[in-house]
């Protein structure tokens, strides 16, 4: 054990705990308290961070172990994988804060909800910062506690059942998380990612076990992840307030399974070997079925936020699509969607809950020439739409783009096919949307109907959705630019596999 | 003699315990009951007695004290009970 | 072994069962006490019996754990009949499954 | 030294019975004093003792066995004595609010209090048979009137049932224990492991079949559970919490001594693990679903006692160095965690007024602190990390791989998933609004509140820290191991 | 042959009151027949030279324990008048027949497995006889009582504690005085009775206390002798329940297990073991304090009142 | 300058998206004037790696006669547009901004990942345009055009993943070297191919282009037949060089595919009655006769070359001419003679009269086959397809004579007819390509004419009544077939697993076996159960 500056990354998984805590302890009343803390520890948070960012590129390295059993260890490190998924998590974190300051301020439950808020961030750092699988099965499940309670926040019947399902899956996802684990443990001893993966030298003789354990892995992650079997949970968890979903499906839990498959392939197997046991096509076939699959399912959805959450369903598999393709470009492809999906999805998220904050508009059909109505939203909207379906400049793009041509370069075009067949379904799905925004008369009732919120309240709403949207536009216009996301990813690909 | 009579004695007394037991058994009274019980105390007390001997215990005599005693608090409390329907079956 | 201690040894062993038995079938919890108390008392006689009791002065280690048991018996009737008075007072019944109850 | 040690452990909280039986005030408050707080600092220098010298007996008297009575303290013993110690303490002090001295209600409770507590610390400890016998009898009359201290028909009625079947289980193994006797000649747990190689007959496996199904009724193993549930979940809350951590652990830590220390590893009477284990499965399962089945959040958590002893059992067969952290760790962590639970329990039946699921909704504004405890208790006995439960399951879930036990293995995951639907499905309740419009709670919690909450809060902390502190824990947990065990 | 004959009488006796105490047409009559029980086994301890059981069986089984359980029957049968009586066929074939059989393949079980033991004194037994003259007493089961096994008899005397808390925990608010009231003072004799009856108990007690060390005796039964003229003055109303439980009376409670742990402490700073046993003194010093403790617990229990006062 | 081409539309975008046009609107028509500038001065390409994958941006010979297009014809439009566009001006404005940005993005990029960025842009935008009526007619049509510029892009998309597993962003002024012999460049070259003729509405797909080009405003349906359909030729340009073409047969039967989609647009277009669709399908016509030329210049290096500045030539020509007669509806050119006078020079130039830039550009591309060793029948029917035009152009002009109402010419019509006269000779001045035609040449462009005279002369003698034909000729087919589809039977859903039942039978179950349990008389046997197994196992 180690409490020096080395440990980092406990104190970055920590403040955020911390912050929970006091929340926690202050209760419903001392709202600036509550803001102050929150804001507080959030760019506290974002600070460190970009302080180990610093001290990274400078050639540091964090590492704060800490024996939990004999043999296991948990350990928090930071490496460059890390330090995307932190960087992202933190800056949504604060912006999504804001967010939800403005979106629920006026609500019961403050207190519980934003407690519960900082426990999830912090099982997501503790995800992204995780040195082992051991340690990652820890944030993985405290991530599943810590976001069940912001699920079923609303306390209505539908909000319960959505919660129940979660936990099915994702505890179900758990268990078989556990028993891979344990396997792994088993066969392996400790299980410290390394890049490149760690298994290799058993991979002789071990083949239809390390078959099965991968395939174990894969599913617990898929659960979170929603690969394909196993999202029928995230479509359902809609029910839970704006920010939440947006964290839910831009940064904390379905990334987290796509981080744990990112690190299940690159860290713990090694893409070499998964390949070599015919495990990465698996996945890769996973993914591609998800992406078309839950394009398809996003065609049918009525409702604005269920559509956004089938279109997660669908993205969200290119990373693993993009990790399981194995080679240079598509693992960029995969790792930077890690950001550049957290950034479009957040991005629509927040505009779909200014919709329905605003003027109560939840379903597709009620967005007609809304685009008059709340132009800047809109133009947010329209920006995340086109980020997903990949248009250029923005950051859907660029991924799209390193996905597809890292396909051709792993001799696996027929991921063009999946690409492209979802580019267009994306647009099939969002490209309406977009056309009632701007082309579709605005109906006399929405008309006259008055927003429901404005002042700060507004301001708080919309600022963040702004920036947003800006840093996926960015992301994209700028991944040239050194720290872009983009560049980060290359010199994490180019110089570490 | 000795060698057979005392035995003797106590299987007899014994087989005095088993008549008062089929009292105690048969009832109909309470009060039956009761008194048979008592009789078995007493008879106890003797059946004791004839051990003590025949066994060479002599500790036995003080359980046979014992038992005279008990005798007396057991009526007593017998005394003490009601008269309901509980016994009459 | 003697003719007396398998005697008694067989008694023991039937006392227990016929207490076992008591204890399961008999709906009055005075019963199932009394049934418990049998039970306790076919215990010491084997403990007795097979402490050599039918030849001579039998085991004393035996003899002591018996004496101790009586009075753990009684302690634990005296205690079951003080709770089976509140019973009747709390729920009007000395049955612990009154017929209609489940 | 060491030696006084135990003597302290045993006599400290019986004296401290005695003088509460006094009518003062004075002495009610010195007793108390006397009988739980001296432990954990007795406890402390125990265990640096079992450290430093590692396991040793202490003939009472001055009589060696097999004539005289033995003490016996090892890490096992001493896991068992820290929870009576660290549990019976918190519990205690959240007794200390309803059973205040000087009222009837304490003159009551805390003599029984104590010599509940002195009676658990002497069966860890003794190494005695018949010693065992009497040790369980005083537990059990010492726990039973405090169920009934609720006073409630429940409550009396369940008193009631436990009280027979806990004199039946009593009888049965004192059964037990003069079949053994008469076949070895000793009644010392240790000494008789010699004489039971030597003499196999079905005497000593009717024996120990008659021990095993008497501690099994006192342990509450599935299908004897039946006194448990109403039993844990009608009584005090303090006295709950102490039941389902401390009191059923009894009989487990009994089966464990038996057939791990004092059966010969070669008894064919070992085989009967497989019987533990299979009825540990079931009462996972059972308890379990009859635990989601529950409208009463006492008899939820009371179900989920069953389901957890069920852990316990199952770790029987696997006979492993893991296996044997993972059984203490789950005596450990379940301990700490059913009692914050129950802890909770009883302070959420105190402001609300009803435990019924039904009536819990809107818990977070209500008695946050509460639910925050009975939440991280729960997440303990999910064997969700990071808690004592998690490591606990992991361990179980590594010896069953160890030893390729695949049934065992779903079943333990069946357990935990199951586990988790209850916990949840209390945690549903408890954050529902039946008005979501509705609007904000001003009313805060009393004082007292808070403290009767901080206890719940502590224990389920402690649990929750278990889940890190397992190094040095498991490192003193492992050179107890008993002997079979000990082979990787 | 005679003395089989005898045994088989006891034996038979045994079972048949055991099974009329289990099928017995009332409740009632299964405790007269439970009583009567108790009495036919002190015949079998005296048979199986066990006097010591013998007198505890008659004091405490049959005595006490019979006493305690009329009492009982009286308040919940008789005072209530509500419970109906229900036999054993009251259960169904299918709840029986189970029980029977199991209960039938236990005896079988039990007897066999009891008949290939040894019936001979065991190790730790005969260890018990050779080392009886460390002990100063003369009667091997004091001996075991209150030196080899102190513990034990320590422990139980705290299950007895605890048994009396237990009841006072629970003892009912509604019916105090469960106590048969003045009706014994118009039955004729009773006076002169008790006048006999209470100081002999006492003085019995004292004997059996004083001849525990030597022959047969000891604190439990001279305790119960003791409890039982308490119980005969509770009975005849010399003695009637208290709202409140005296310091005396507390003290003697507490006294057994106090006494026996502050001898068996006071070694230990002479660097002698726990419960060692300083001196015969030591052991008679016990044994009264366990004789008293025990008679009021017991009496107590019988009452179940929080305490005792003379009628005035 | 570059970079102004393309951020001073995005910003008059942006301020348009703010503020309804006011004052300042006069400023709309100069965000395309940096391309003139850019078409016509010298300029360096600006290299921003930072932005986008690594972008490189700057006017090179393909691209200036295509930019030069672009801000002449832009600039009209807008500043026709000014007055034209009443409704939804707003939006008008910000998508015209935003397809102006995106075509100038396409024709200076120099990099993949920019080309694509601005093609995808103006695809987008061009759908606002589209739309801009609001009309049903309006959505079937954007419909229409987004599905099949959607189904472009992801052809195109697909041939740049191709090309980038490679090439990364590759450098387009450098493709064609490297593009020879590479595994993915026969697949690659194929995507693209199809991808970009979606946007030149090449034969099969050119359904959406006769929708989306009359329903748009005229200014905007003059910019998209006249300018932005021309950045599928210039995709084609960019991305297919000559060395991806591999063998002759396709390159024969792109020409087939050409001369057919020539001759079938302008005789489909007959069939139609309003202007502007008919104008569309001569778009539709024209854009089959650059497929041809562009075929030819898959040839080979030499005759990529010799063709480039004549599909330079040709593109300004059509798209000047084009856009001035689209405006042209919009300004009753029948009115006036002086106004048909002006209709009739961009008509005729298109035709291929002598002199006009059509002569020019025809002459041009003729010699440029013919250079190419195309066979005879190509030339010819090259040639004839001047009939067909001419035919269609007649045509319009009828209908233009029955559907017109008053309106005022609007001097960017003029401006840009104009323009279509004279940069057309003089970009070929620029590149030495002007020449005045000899006798034999001006007989060329001629006779077609004259045959096209004579078929009117017939044609209308004779009384031959007008076919009336559906805009969406295959969509209207589609429809035909729907009811086929409709009667194909649906899956039924599956019933509801009886899982739930099952389990809540369990649970009761349960429930009633717990309450069993606690009777003593039940867990008593369980109990003694246990303790005989337990025995058996150990004993026996």
């Amino acid at each position: 054990m180690n409490f020096g500056w080395q440990a980092l990354p406990l104190y970055v998984v920590l403040i955020s705990v911390v912050t929970a805590m006091l929340i926690f302890a202050l209760g419903e009343g001392r709202q600036h308290v509550r803001t102050t803390l929150n804001l507080g520890g959030a760019i506290l948070k974002l600070a460190l961070i970009m302080l180990m960012l610093l001290a990274i590129q400078s050639g540091a390295s964090f590492e704060f172990r800490m024996s939990l059993l004999p043999g296991l260890d948990l350990v928090l490190h930071a490496d460059r994988l890390t330090m995307l998924f932190a960087t992202l998590s933190a800056m949504l974190w604060l912006i999504t804060t804001v967010y939800a300051i403005g979106y629920l301020e006026q609500s019961p439950n403050r207190a519980r909800f934003f407690g519960f808020f900082s426990l999830c961030v912090a099982a997501t750092m503790g995800v992204a910062s995780a040195g082992n699988l051991f340690t990652f099965f820890i944030f993985y499940e405290l991530l599943t506690l810590a976001t069940w309670p912001l699920v079923v926040h609303r306390g209505t019947p539908e909000a319960f059942a959505a919660g129940r399902l979660y936990l099915a899956y994702t505890l179900v996802g758990g268990v078989l998380v556990l028993i891979g684990l344990i396997w792994l443990h088993a066969l392996a001893g400790g299980s410290d990612f390394i890049v490149g993966g760690s298994l290799a030298p058993l991979a002789a003789g071990n083949e239809n076990a390390l078959r099965t354990i991968f395939v174990l892995l894969m599913l617990g992650f898929g659960v979170k992840a929603a690969l394909l079997p196993l999202h029928s949970w995230l479509p359902r968890a809609m029910v839970a307030p704006a920010p939440v979903s947006a964290l839910l499906h831009a940064v904390a839990v379905v990334k987290a399974g796509a981080f744990g498959l990112v690190r299940l392939v690159q860290d713990v197997f090694g893409f070499d070997l998964a390949a070599s046991l015919g495990l990465a096509d698996v996945l890769a076939w996973l993914a591609a079925a998800t992406v078309i699959y839950g394009s398809v399912l996003a065609l049918r959805q009525s409702d604005l936020k269920r559509r956004l959450a089938y279109s997660t369903v669908s993205q969200v598999s290119y990373i693993a699509l993009g990790v399981a393709t194995g080679g240079m470009l598509a693992t960029v492809g995969g790792l930077v969607h890690l950001v550049h999906q957290g950034l479009t999805k957040i991005t629509l998220f927040f505009c779909a809950g200014n919709y329905a904050e605003g003027l109560g508009v939840h379903s597709i059909e009620e967005l007609d020439g809304l685009g008059q109505r709340m132009p800047v939203t809109s133009v947010c909207f329209t920006l995340g739409a086109f980020g997903m379906i990949g248009i250029p400049p923005l950051a859907g793009f660029v991924t799209k783009w390193y996905l597809g041509a890292g396909a051709v370069a792993a001799g696996a075009p027929w991921i063009i096919a999946v690409i492209v067949a979802s580019t267009l379904l994306n647009a099939a799905y969002f490209l309406p949307l977009v056309h009632r925004l701007w082309f579709r008369p605005l109906p006399e009732a929405m008309a006259e109907r008055a927003l429901a919120i404005r002042g700060g309240r507004m301001q708080a709403l919309v600022g963040p959705t702004v920036v947003v949207a800006a840093m996926a536009l960015l992301a994209g216009l700028f991944a040239g630019t050194p720290g872009s996301p983009l560049f980060w990813v290359i010199r994490m690909v180019g110089g570490e596999s | 003699m000795m060698d057979w009579l005392l035995p003797l004695t106590g299987i007899v007394l014994l087989l005095n315990l088993i008549l008062g037991m089929l009292r105690v058994y048969r009832g109909p009274t309470a009060a039956d009951r009761m008194l048979a019980a008592l009789l078995f105390g007493s008879t106890t007390v003797a059946v004791l007695l004839v051990f003590a001997e025949w066994m060479d215990v002599p500790a036995l005599r003080d359980v046979a004290l014992l038992f005279v005693m008990l005798a007396a608090i057991i009526s007593v409390a017998f005394v003490g009970l009601p008269e309901s329907d509980e016994g009459n079956p | 072994m003697s003719a007396t201690a398998t005697i008694y040894l067989l008694t023991a062993a039937a006392v227990f069962g016929i207490g076992v038995y008591g204890l399961l079938q008999a709906r009055q919890i005075l019963r199932q006490l009394l049934a418990i108390n049998l039970m306790g008392g076919a215990i010491f006689l084997l403990l007795i019996t097979l402490g050599g009791g039918a030849e001579g002065p039998p085991d004393p280690v035996p003899q002591a754990m018996v004496l101790t048991g009586i009075v753990i018996a009684v302690s634990a009737t005296a205690f079951a009949l003080a709770l089976l008075v509140k019973l009747q007072d709390a729920t009007g019944s000395s049955d612990l499954d009154p017929p209609d109850a489940e | 030294m060491p030696s006084e040690l135990l003597i302290g452990l045993i006599f400290l909280p019986l004296l401290g019975a005695c003088l509460t039986v006094l009518p003062w005030r004075w002495s009610t408050r010195l007793g108390v004093f006397a009988g739980l707080v001296s432990l954990p600092v007795l406890l402390v220098a125990l265990t640096l003792a079992v450290i430093r010298e590692g396991a040793w007996y202490y003939s009472l008297g001055g009589w060696t066995a097999p004539l005289g009575i033995r003490l016996f303290v090892d890490p096992l013993a001493l896991l068992m004595l820290w929870m009576v110690a660290i549990i019976g303490g918190v519990a205690a002090a959240h007794a200390w609010h309803d059973f205040r001295p000087g009222t009837p209600e304490g003159a009551r409770f805390w003599p029984l209090w104590l010599l509940l507590t002195a009676a658990m610390n002497a069966l860890f400890l003794s190494a005695d048979l018949f010693n065992l016998y009497v040790c369980l009898e005083l537990v059990t009359l010492a726990a039973i009137p405090l169920i009934a201290m609720a006073g409630t028909a429940t409550s009396i009625r369940a008193a009631m049932r436990y009280l027979l079947l806990a004199l039946l289980a009593s009888l049965v193994y004192l059964l037990g224990v003069a079949l053994l006797y008469n076949a070895t000649g000793t009644l010392d747990l240790y000494l008789m492991t010699q004489t039971l190689a030597a003499s196999d007959g079905p005497a000593t496996s009717l024996a120990f079949a008659l021990i095993a199904v008497g501690l099994l009724l006192k342990g509450a193993v599935f299908p004897l559970h039946v006194w448990l549930p109403n039993a844990h979940a009608s009584a005090p809350g303090p006295v709950s919490a102490v039941l389902s951590a401390l009191v059923v652990k009894t009989a487990v830590y009994l089966v464990y001594r038996l057939w791990l220390w004092t059966l010969p590893a070669e008894d064919p009477m070992q085989g009967a693990v497989e019987l533990f284990a299979v009825l540990g499965a079931a009462a996972l399962i059972y308890g379990g679903i009859l635990a989601l089945l529950q409208e009463r959040l006492k008899l939820v958590i009371a179900y989920s006692t069953v389901a957890q002893l069920g852990y316990l059992l199952l770790v029987l067969p696997l006979a492993s160095v893991t296996a044997w952290q993972a059984a203490s760790y789950q005596l450990l962590s379940h301990g700490l965690a059913k009692a914050a639970m129950f802890l909770a329990a009883a302070n959420i039946l105190h402001a609300v007024g009803s435990d019924r699921l039904a009536d819990l909704e809107r818990l977070d504004q209500r008695t946050p602190l509460s639910l925050f405890a009975l939440a991280l208790g729960g997440v303990s006995i999910m064997g969700l990390p990071p808690s004592g439960g998690f490591l606990a399951k992991w361990l179980l879930l590594e010896a069953a791989w160890q030893e390729g036990r695949w049934l065992l293995l779903f079943v333990l995951v069946l357990g935990s998933l199951l586990a988790a639907g209850y916990v949840f499905r209390i945690l549903a309740a408890a954050l529902r609004r039946a008005d979501p419009t509705e609007a904000e709670d001003a009313e805060g919690t009393s004082p007292i509140g808070r403290r009767q909450a901080g206890y719940a809060l502590l224990l389920a902390l402690l649990a929750l820290l278990a889940g890190f502190g397992a190094a040095p824990i498991l490192e003193v947990i492992d050179a107890g191991a008993p002997a079979g065990w000990s082979a990787p | 042959m005679i003395a089989l004959t005898i045994d088989a009488i006891i034996a038979i006796g045994i079972v048949w009151l055991a099974l009329q105490t289990v099928r017995g047409a009332n409740v009632f009559s299964a405790i007269i027949m439970f009583i009567v029980f108790g009495l036919i086994m002190s015949l079998a301890w005296a048979r199986l030279h066990a006097p010591d059981l013998a007198l505890a069986e008659a004091a405490i089984g049959a005595g006490i324990t019979g006493a305690l359980l009329l009492v009982t029957w009286r308040r919940v049968h008789v005072l209530e008048g509500r419970t109906p009586q229900v036999g054993m066929a009251a259960r169904s074939l299918w709840l029986t027949l189970p029980t029977a059989l199991a209960a039938a393949l236990l005896i079988a079980s039990l007897g066999w497995v009891a008949l290939t033991l040894p019936a001979e004194p065991a190790t730790a037994g005969e260890l018990a006889w050779q080392r009886l003259p460390e002990m100063g007493v003369s009667n091997p089961v004091t001996g075991v009582l209150l030196g080899f096994r102190a513990y034990d008899t320590l422990l139980e005397m705290a299950v007895l504690l605890a048994a009396w808390l237990g009841a006072r925990v629970v003892a009912s608010e509604l019916r105090p005085g469960a106590l048969p009231g003045p009706a014994h003072e118009e039955v004729p004799l009773v006076g002169a009775l008790l006048s006999l009856v209470v100081p002999i108990s006492l003085l019995v007690a004292v004997y059996l206390l004083q001849a525990g060390g030597s022959a047969p005796g000891g604190a439990f039964q001279g305790g119960a002798v003791l409890a039982a003229g308490g119980v005969l003055l509770c009975l005849t109303g010399r003695l009637e329940s208290a709202d409140q439980t005296s310091l005396i009376e507390r003290i003697v409670l507490i006294l057994g297990l106090a006494v026996f742990s502050s001898v068996g402490l006071m070694m230990l700073p002479l660097g002698e073991p726990m419960l060692a046993m300083p001196g015969v003194w030591a052991i008679y010093l016990i044994e009264t304090a366990l004789l008293l403790s025990i008679a009021l617990t017991l009496v107590l229990l019988f009452a179940a009142a929080p305490g005792l006062r003379r009628s005035s | 300058m570059i970079l102004l081409a393309i951020i001073l539309p995005l910003l008059l975008a942006a301020a348009c998206l703010l503020w309804t046009p006011g004052h300042w609107r006069a400023l709309l028509p100069a965000a395309s004037l940096p391309a003139v500038a850019l078409a016509l001065l010298p300029a360096e390409r600006s290299v921003l790696d930072w932005a986008l994958l690594g972008m490189t941006l700057g006017p090179d010979a393909s691209g200036r006669p295509f930019l030069l297009l672009l801000g002449v014809t832009w600039t009209a439009c807008a500043w026709f547009a000014l007055g034209y566009i009443q409704r939804h001006v707003r939006s008008f404005w910000v998508f015209w901004l935003l397809t102006l940005t995106g075509i100038n993005l396409v024709f200076l990029a120099q990099d993949t990942a920019a080309f694509y960025c601005g093609y995808a842009l103006m695809s987008l935008a061009g759908y606002g345009l589209v739309l801009h009526e609001r009309s049903g007619e309006a959505r079937r049509a954007g419909r229409v055009y987004l599905m099949l510029a959607l189904f472009g892009e992801a052809l195109i998309i697909t041939g740049l993943f191709l090309l980038a597993a490679r090439f990364g962003n590759a450098e387009l002024a450098t493709l064609g070297e490297r593009f020879a012999g590479a595994p993915e460049a026969d697949p690659a070259a194929a995507f693209l191919f199809a991808g970009f003729a979606v946007k030149m509405g090449t034969l099969p797909l050119h359904v959406w282009l006769p929708m989306a080009h009359p329903v748009a405003p005229v200014p905007a349906s003059a910019i998209l037949s006249g300018v932005i359909v021309k950045a599928g030729l210039f995709g084609w340009l960019r991305f297919l060089p000559p060395e991806a073409a591999g063998a002759a047969p396709p390159v024969l039967a792109l020409i087939v595919l050409g001369l057919a989609g020539a001759f079938y647009a302008a005789l489909f277009g007959l069939t139609q009655q309003r202007p502007k669709a008919i104008l569309a399908w001569s778009t539709v016509s024209q854009m089959g006769l650059l497929l041809t030329l562009f075929a030819a210049s898959l040839l080979g290096v030499v005759e990529r070359e010799l063709l480039l500045p004549v599909l330079g030539l040709w593109v300004l020509h059509h798209g000047l001419n084009k856009a001035a007669l689209f405006l042209a509806t919009g300004c009753a050119p029948t009115t006036s003679s002086w106004r048909i006078l002006l209709f009739a020079f961009p008509a005729l130039s298109l035709a291929g009269l002598p002199w006009t830039s059509g002569a020019l550009a025809k002459d041009a591309a003729k010699s440029g086959l013919d250079a190419a060793h195309m066979p005879e029948w190509v030339i010819t029917a090259f040639a004839l397809t001047s009939v067909t035009t001419t035919l269609l152009l007649w045509h319009l002009l009828v209908r233009l004579r029955q559907t017109d109402k008053p309106a005022a010419a609007h001097p960017a019509w003029i401006l840009l007819t104009v323009a279509g006269l004279l940069l057309p000779w003089f970009w070929a001045g620029t590149i030495g390509q002007a020449a005045f035609p000899d006798m034999v040449k001006i007989w060329d462009g001629l006779w077609p004419l004259l045959l096209a005279a004579t078929a009117i002369l017939i044609w209308q003698r004779a009384q031959i009544p007008g076919l009336s034909l559906p805009e969406d000729e295959m969509l209207a087919l589609g429809r035909r077939l729907r009811p086929v589809i409709e009667a194909i039977p649906k899956v039924p859903k599956p019933a509801p697993p009886a899982a739930e039942h099952v389990s809540s039978a369990l649970m009761s179950v349960l429930r009633r076996v717990e309450g069993r349990l606690t009777q003593l008389p039940i867990v008593g046997p369980f109990a003694l159960a246990l303790l005989l197994t337990a025995w058996i196992i150990g004993a026996f």
